[in-house]
């Protein structure tokens, strides 16, 4: 059966929580797990779920992330009845407006949804890790006559607080949402991922532009509306890995959770996420190369140690560098007699020969994208 | 290039390399780790931008088909041109065996092409060239065939080619010779000429009861047509047999080989699977390897070549090997000079060793 | 439907239909101006919803590969999965003729795929359906197979299968007929049941010993399986004979299934070639017709189907005939129930007819 | 050789003097020849000649353009080296602006053009019928070591004043450069076909952009100063049909030149026009159907009289209708007893049982997209 489903990734701003790893790319772009882009994981959901037109929301270098996605080809999303839509908000007679909120973002764009006619929108956000088969929250969907359904995640209860909580009756409809809540009545958290019955959805949005009130945000604003109006809100609940990278401290974390010995989702299983591929050979260690607890991608040359990191397509390391608990971004080159602990180091950049890139857990360090360190900021960094 | 048609060979005598090509022509042995050999031939068609491509189909096509599914992967899935399949003839009556055959029956999409010139490769040689550069010679040299070939860097056991070449590249001799010498201007089985000079050519030589493309068309020609020379200095492999497939897997082992096949000129596609990178565990040591994605490694790996998707369990060593696709080494197994063929599972504590010179090969899907 | 993977198969006995498949399957025949008869059962599976086809190659495959190419214009060419071509086993020894060795020699693509379920169709009906209507009716009937039927219109001097429904779908009889009446239920050739009913199916009937498919997978077996049938009501017309062709062609003359077939449902797609609309100069008179783009038409034509690329000079008179692909009618040229194959050139002033129950038909290239 | 040149596509604004035609539609989408749009001319041509990668400037109506032309795929553009980029205005920082003229249009998509990074710069327009091989233009460039080759074409010395007129020397060089002159020196006509090294282009454009007098326009601002500095511009010598359809009245009329016995240019030979396919079936004649020097395309149904026309894909003209010396585009109905004449109806009209649509040269009657047309009206036009 075809999908009648359309999605909408909230690709989002400027990522400012992820600081300078987004001064070049949008948030989306950013490289995760040795490989991957943020955006491949919910791209390659829809693909593997059979959605097959998306759109993507984006206020933030639509170019940049437009020659990254390219024509959608690498999720085998270039079919005659789908596609990747980049959708930045564009100039109109008016002018141009910003997206006010992620509700406004999908308004700018309801003729996006309309000329693909679905009869449900999928909500995504950009920046979580994990894998999920969404056709299966669509059934649920469908099975419960429901007008939206919100993903949600059981979190432990001392982290409630700090979530959007979702209360339920017995059915899964949902009868109360509390946005970050003191005292939580339950531990699901919402996931930022809806769907819509389109219609219902339409409605709701076309409301919410006209109430200057408004945030014109999902959470805020148009969910509270739906559960005050009564209707037919269900909650899908998910079981499995799911986390956010909106900050430093937590991409990386979902870095280091990927090199335990059993990896808490799996990468390379029948859920493949694809990604756009560069075409390089298998990587080459070298003969004192010391490999160890990581994750090693194609094109690159080890040649020194590394243990407990994260190292992506052609990176360089030479003899005698010693990188540890790190994230080191495509065609990064990582100088002899360097040091790099607890560190996330973006693309193109070089450590020069003797260079230390020390951080540590709770502060990691990060060194900008196309950047260069050399051994005479040791001093510096160490004061 | 938007004027050249490509056309690849895949048939090839493969006597010398049988355990490996029981199943697939030469063509289809996988190679360094993520390639299979054709890859190479038909990743240089399409950065020299030739966007029309025939593969000449062995009787064993399956796993060509399975490899290179709809060309999309090296940018050939189009509407207009792009990959096109040409089988061999329907009855084979077993007179007239060899390449030129199936280019005789193919004639018709050659035909039907509106390229001017043709370049036809063999699938069985590795390198990474930009054919541009020899359409420029074909077109400055004013030649009716331009043959590419490399200059041999050592003695080579497996049997070649040989031209000899005046100082402007025209060819004076053309010799097949069991043995190549290092010096020797070896044939990279690159041709390029106009497509009515492959029509005639191979119109000519098979209606008159020739077999081989090179030593029926071509050698008895040498009189009638301008057949000039063109070198390429980059890594050339031949492979023509088992030895001579191992050497070239050990030559990609060296870093500068690798650098210059792979890295330094225009990518090399090939079939992708979007695996996830190699996770190396807490007691891997791998050193002087190819690690290709996919693998987890937990034991030790020196001087060899994992393919996608290999698991080296615990104690397991590895030394001068090429473990392809999906094998799995149990715990404490033990391979030295062995090639592996695809989902290969060596048990535990079973230990497996071959000469350097003359490596063990375990067929596919072998249990041992 | 990403539960369901596609296999068309192309062997078919084709003895009845000799002159069109002197090269080609009957999958290959060209059909209704601008299709192969295989564009119906791949496109019905790809509106459906089916992204993993593998395409059963016969012996002659070079027509099937030429039309299908990477797929790409049935949205097939893809990354993973899409189209993939199956060749037939390498040596056939003549022993254990039909379709089932195929199937049987290629039990491996399919054992490596992930979808739940097979939806196996045969390239020689033409139908447009959705199969994600049959796979709803498989899963609410609980059907171990299902077997997708039709109610004859008419008798039809074919062979066929000719099923027999209790009132709840079961099949309670499987019979082939040298020749259906109307209202009997016949097989479309569309079979859906799980990937494990297959390979077991397969596996078990050829194994010992048998040929077909339907007769020695799924007949045997009534007993083990509950095997539903599942009705659909559109245009189908089995293409077995000639005169079977010939039919099916005149049929879609009717705007009623014409309208049916082409626009009432979804698309049925075929290779994409880009030509021009159809030029009508000054003496043109067409009636009756199907008329694909890129012909060019001066003459007169009633009740007839040009292909693309069609050239009718002056004078020229078409009549109940069927005229393939860039042939050219000369000036006064004449042709009445005649099929020409493609590119037929007919000279000048000759004239050219067949019997209405007996077409002349013209064979590829000829100049009359 | 792979190319290293891109193509901009200038598809311009709302293509006002189209009128009705461009009510719904970008002016490079409107329908011509009976199966084509407008831009298919220019994309086909930069396949067949080897350009892959084309940037479509557009400020009008960004989503229906994108529709069509999709991942580019029916041109075989999608390449990895390649593909079809959409570039309407987009907002930033600063808010967005309008293209202010079409050297302005290449400005602001300057980025666009770096990170591609070609040597050459192909700059089209995107309202011109022709088939043309740029790959010789793009040769004559090399050679002639141009800084920026312009497209010129011999028009009729009385038409000659109408055109922006080029002046050479022997060589092809570019001497002068007069826009409409009322007393040509030469009747080589700019095609508004550029080629520009680069670099070069970049510097003027740079400049231009500074410039708050100029209208940031090529022909009226960047050739003249070009030329003003003594830059190296040639000319390029095209011999074939080619015809601007800004007009009702030329579009009516490149639709109708390709209804002569010999078709002023070959659309279905080698150099194919490529176009975005609908599968539909071959079209069907009716019993009573009488069509004469006349273009049809697929899909369609014609059971009544056609004449000099040109009939799109999925139209239905009854039995008694009579459709002379008209344009009628895809999805329209024609019911019995009507009469068209001199009309280009556009898309998915329905022209009702009876009623009448009759234009004259030089007064062609338009039917605007979507417009039904019943034989009440017959009077009222009457009159």
């Amino acid at each position: 059966m075809k999908t009648s489903c359309l999605a909408m990734i909230l690709a989002g701003g400027q990522g400012s929580r992820l600081g300078v790893l987004t001064k070049k790319i949008a948030k989306p772009a950013v490289p995760f797990g040795g490989k991957y882009r943020i955006i491949d994981f919910p791209l390659s959901n829809c693909a593997n779920s059979g959605i097959h037109r998306v759109g993507v929301l984006t206020q933030y270098r639509p170019l940049e992330l437009h020659n990254y996605l390219g024509n959608g080809s690498a999720w085998d999303l270039d079919r005659k009845d789908g596609g990747v839509f980049i959708l930045p908000p564009y100039a109109r007679e008016k002018g141009a407006d910003w997206y006010r909120g992620t509700a406004d973002a999908i308004y700018q764009n309801l003729n996006f949804i309309e000329a693909a006619d679905p009869a449900y929108v999928l909500v995504l956000s950009g920046d979580h890790i994990y894998t999920m088969d969404y056709s299966w929250m669509l059934d649920a969907h469908k099975q419960n006559k429901a007008e939206a359904t919100i993903g949600v995640i059981e979190v432990p209860w001392t982290e409630a607080p700090r979530f959007g909580i979702m209360n339920m009756d017995t059915a899964g409809r949902i009868v109360d949402f509390e946005e970050k809540p003191k005292k939580p009545k339950s531990n699901f958290a919402s996931m930022g991922i809806y769907v819509f019955t389109t219609s219902f959805l339409q409605r709701y949005l076309e409301a919410d532009a006209k109430n200057s009130h408004s945030s014109h945000d999902f959470g805020k604003d148009i969910i509270p509306r739906m559960l005050a109006d009564k209707a037919r809100l269900f909650a899908y609940s998910f079981e499995g890995y799911w986390k956010d990278v909106g900050t430093i401290e937590s991409l990386w974390q979902a870095n280091m959770d990927l090199l335990q010995d059993k990896p808490p989702f799996e990468m390379d299983g029948e859920w493949r996420i694809h990604s756009s591929n560069l075409s390089l050979p298998p990587h080459y260690m070298g003969p004192e190369a010391r490999v160890t607890s990581s994750l090693v991608n194609e094109g690159s040359v080890i040649l020194g140690e590394v243990e407990n990191s994260v190292i992506f397509p052609g990176v360089r390391i030479a003899r005698t560098a010693r990188v540890h608990n790190s994230v080191v971004m495509p065609f990064t080159m990582i100088g002899e007699g360097t040091l790099v602990e607890h560190a996330i180091v973006a693309q193109n950049c070089i450590i020069a020969g003797g260079a230390q890139v020390i951080g540590k857990p709770g502060a990691i360090k990060v060194v900008p994208e196309g950047e260069t360190v050399s051994a005479a900021a040791n001093n510096q960094q160490a004061g | 290039m938007k004027s050249v048609m490509g056309l690849v060979n895949l048939q090839k005598k493969d006597t010398l390399i049988k355990e490996l090509t029981e199943n697939r022509p030469i063509a289809s042995i996988p190679f360094a780790g993520r390639y299979r050999i054709i890859d190479f031939a038909l990743s240089s068609m399409v950065n020299s931008g030739i966007g029309n491509v025939g593969v000449l189909l062995p009787e064993k096509s399956r796993s060509v088909l399975d490899h290179l599914r709809s060309g999309k992967d090296w940018d050939l899935a189009r509407h207009h041109d792009g990959l096109c399949y040409l089988p061999p003839p329907i009855t084979d009556d077993g007179t007239q065996p060899g390449n030129l055959k199936n280019c005789y029956y193919n004639l018709d999409f050659i035909n039907h092409s509106t390229e001017k010139y043709i370049l036809l490769a063999n699938g069985s040689v590795i390198y990474n060239m930009d054919f541009s550069n020899v359409l420029r010679f074909h077109q400055n040299t004013n030649a009716d065939i331009t043959m590419v070939y490399n200059v041999a860097s050592r003695d080579d056991p497996g049997a070649g080619v040989v031209l000899e070449t005046a100082e402007n590249g025209l060819v004076t001799d053309i010799a097949l010779k069991p043995a190549i010498r290092e010096d020797e201007k070896v044939s990279m089985c690159v041709y390029l000429m106009t497509r009515q000079v492959f029509i005639d050519l191979v119109r000519d030589a098979f209606e008159h009861g020739g077999c081989d493309f090179l030593l029926d068309a071509v050698m008895r020609q040498t009189k009638d047509y301008a057949i000039y020379g063109y070198a390429h200095d980059g890594y050339v492999a031949r492979i023509t047999s088992t030895i001579s497939y191992y050497q070239a897997s050990m030559d990609v082992l060296e870093p500068e080989i690798w650098e210059e096949l792979f890295l330094r000129r225009a990518s090399v596609y090939t079939k992708i699977k979007d695996r996830a990178p190699v996770q190396y565990k807490e007691t891997a040591r791998v050193t002087n390897s190819l690690v290709a994605n996919g693998c987890i490694v937990r034991g030790e790996v020196d001087h060899s070549i994992l393919f996608r998707g290999v698991e080296i369990e615990k104690g397991v060593k590895v030394k001068n090997s090429i473990i392809m696709q999906c094998c799995v080494l149990q715990q404490n197994a033990l391979a030295e000079n062995v090639i592996c063929d695809k989902n290969v599972v060596i048990t535990r504590d079973k230990w497996l060793k071959g000469a350097p010179n003359y490596p063990l090969i375990v067929g596919k899907n072998i249990v041992i």
